[in-house]
């Protein structure tokens, strides 16, 4: 699997911390599952770690889209933590950066809910 | 510059085609003197490109292959890909970059192809399937100029 | 180790095929922490395991194609090539490092196969063509131990 | 093309500049053609320069062969000159290097013949 996820709780957080390349096939839908499954289990404050995410393609950048819309549909708020240099070139590339709220500090980030 | 110049291959129409080409093209990019950013971003490109021509364009249908030309020259990386899709309407496509695409799960393909290319030609016919053209110039800007590269 | 494990993938009895079966190759053992050296010997490899499969097994005809496969883990890099040939047989290759064969213009394929690859297996019938299974571990010498690789 | 070839008179010696790869398809062609040119025109002494070759494969080793035993059928001798390392490596596997004589200074190998 080119992706690999684990979750973690922070306070109410809780941390998704992505490890690999979310692209087209399976990587993109590990994330899906991984996302429904925090929300059937009712969580309302998600933060996706990519801090160990070198690579996300377009169908990637479309997971995250549904991941933050999905999550908005179930009340559940979806934050970024650690973008990646190029990752982010894509973010600003297709204007997600105006979409996502991204933090550098995972305590920041975890506040900031 | 080396090696690993030009390139013609006839690929299925499968995801694992999609990152060969990617792979190809990288590493073609890499031998001839291309920056890794510039490696990266072609390799982006012909990625989202290829993943057209199998998924909209031939279906994943084991029938279809797609045609990938890659060649480098002086001035720049050039790549086609022609699959044996029905065709689109590159200016019907909505705009991801609008209010109502923003939130789209799809279609920031064709955009990226244009972040990372300097030129992106599509021709597409409901009978001759889509051809995709991309262009990438060694020097930003450099379009058209002949001009050489110190290796 | 970052990405592009494993690959399948048919590719058509061309010499171009044998140029994208090195690249890609190359790339992916780049991508995954084989060194240089490694990286040149792969490519090699496995230039000449395409080569022989698109000239020898399928005679570069265009209703053959190139069964490839590539895959990479912990210990090593793994390639298998089948080809729609009618097979030959190895062991009454000609040894090209004896007398008679130092001079001859051909022959060199296998042996190089085996100097850069740590396993060479292959596998030929008139029926089913040739498959050639390769290996080249991360560690030399480190065939069948488990090992974990800093990466 | 992915070879290119130069050819200079060094005293009586020929010397052909490589540049580039040694394989499969056109480069093969272009080295036999080359050298059965300077077989036509008379040439005994021929001298490949291989400083600018990076890349042989087993085929462009046969190409080097043929060169060798073509030229000796005509009583012209072949050496080599500026072998690279890789290149070196296969001569080493291939046990090529004991039949081909290789220098690394062109004027000692231009004297040598
Ligand atoms: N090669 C192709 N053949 C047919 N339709 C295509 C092709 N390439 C793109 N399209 C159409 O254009 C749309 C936008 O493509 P793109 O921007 O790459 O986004 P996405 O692939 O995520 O939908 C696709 O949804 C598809 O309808
Ligand atoms: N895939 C194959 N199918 C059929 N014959 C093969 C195949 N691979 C190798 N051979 C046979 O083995 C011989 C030796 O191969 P090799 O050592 O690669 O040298 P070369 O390709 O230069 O002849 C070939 O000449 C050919 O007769």
């Amino acid at each position: 699997m080119s992706l690999s996820t684990a979750i973690r709780d922070v306070a109410d957080v809780k941390v998704v911390d992505l490890s690999g390349r979310i692209t087209l096939g399976e990587a993109s839908g590990q994330l899906r599952s991984t996302v429904k499954e925090l929300l059937d289990s009712g969580a309302t404050k998600m933060l996706l770690n990519l801090g160990d995410v070198s690579y996300i393609d377009s169908s990637g950048l479309g997971e995250l889209v549904s991941a933050y819309t999905t999550a908005r549909g179930r009340s559940c708020t979806v934050k970024l933590l650690n973008v990646q240099s190029k990752v982010q070139d894509l973010l600003q590339i297709t204007k997600l950066y105006t979409v996502f709220e991204a933090h550098t500090d995972e305590a920041t980030a975890v506040t900031s809910f | 510059m080396t090696d690993a110049r030009k390139l013609r291959l006839s690929l299925e129409s499968t995801l694992d085609s999609v990152e060969a080409a990617e792979l190809i093209v990288q590493r073609m990019a890499e031998l001839n003197g291309f920056d890794p950013d510039q490696v990266h971003q072609i390799g982006m490109g012909v990625r989202e490109t290829m993943a057209n021509a199998v998924i909209h364009g031939n279906g994943l249908s084991p029938d279809k292959s797609v045609r990938f030309d890659a060649s480098i020259d002086e001035q720049a990386f050039r790549v086609r890909v022609a699959d044996e899709g029905s065709g689109f309407d590159p200016d019907s496509v909505a705009d991801p970059l609008d209010k109502g695409g923003l939130l789209l799960p799809s279609g920031r393909g064709l955009l990226m192809m244009r972040a990372f290319f300097d030129e992106v030609e599509i021709g597409s016919s409901v009978d001759s399937g889509t051809r995709v053209r991309l262009v990438k110039y060694r020097t930003k800007g450099a379009g058209g100029t002949t001009q050489e590269e110190d290796q």
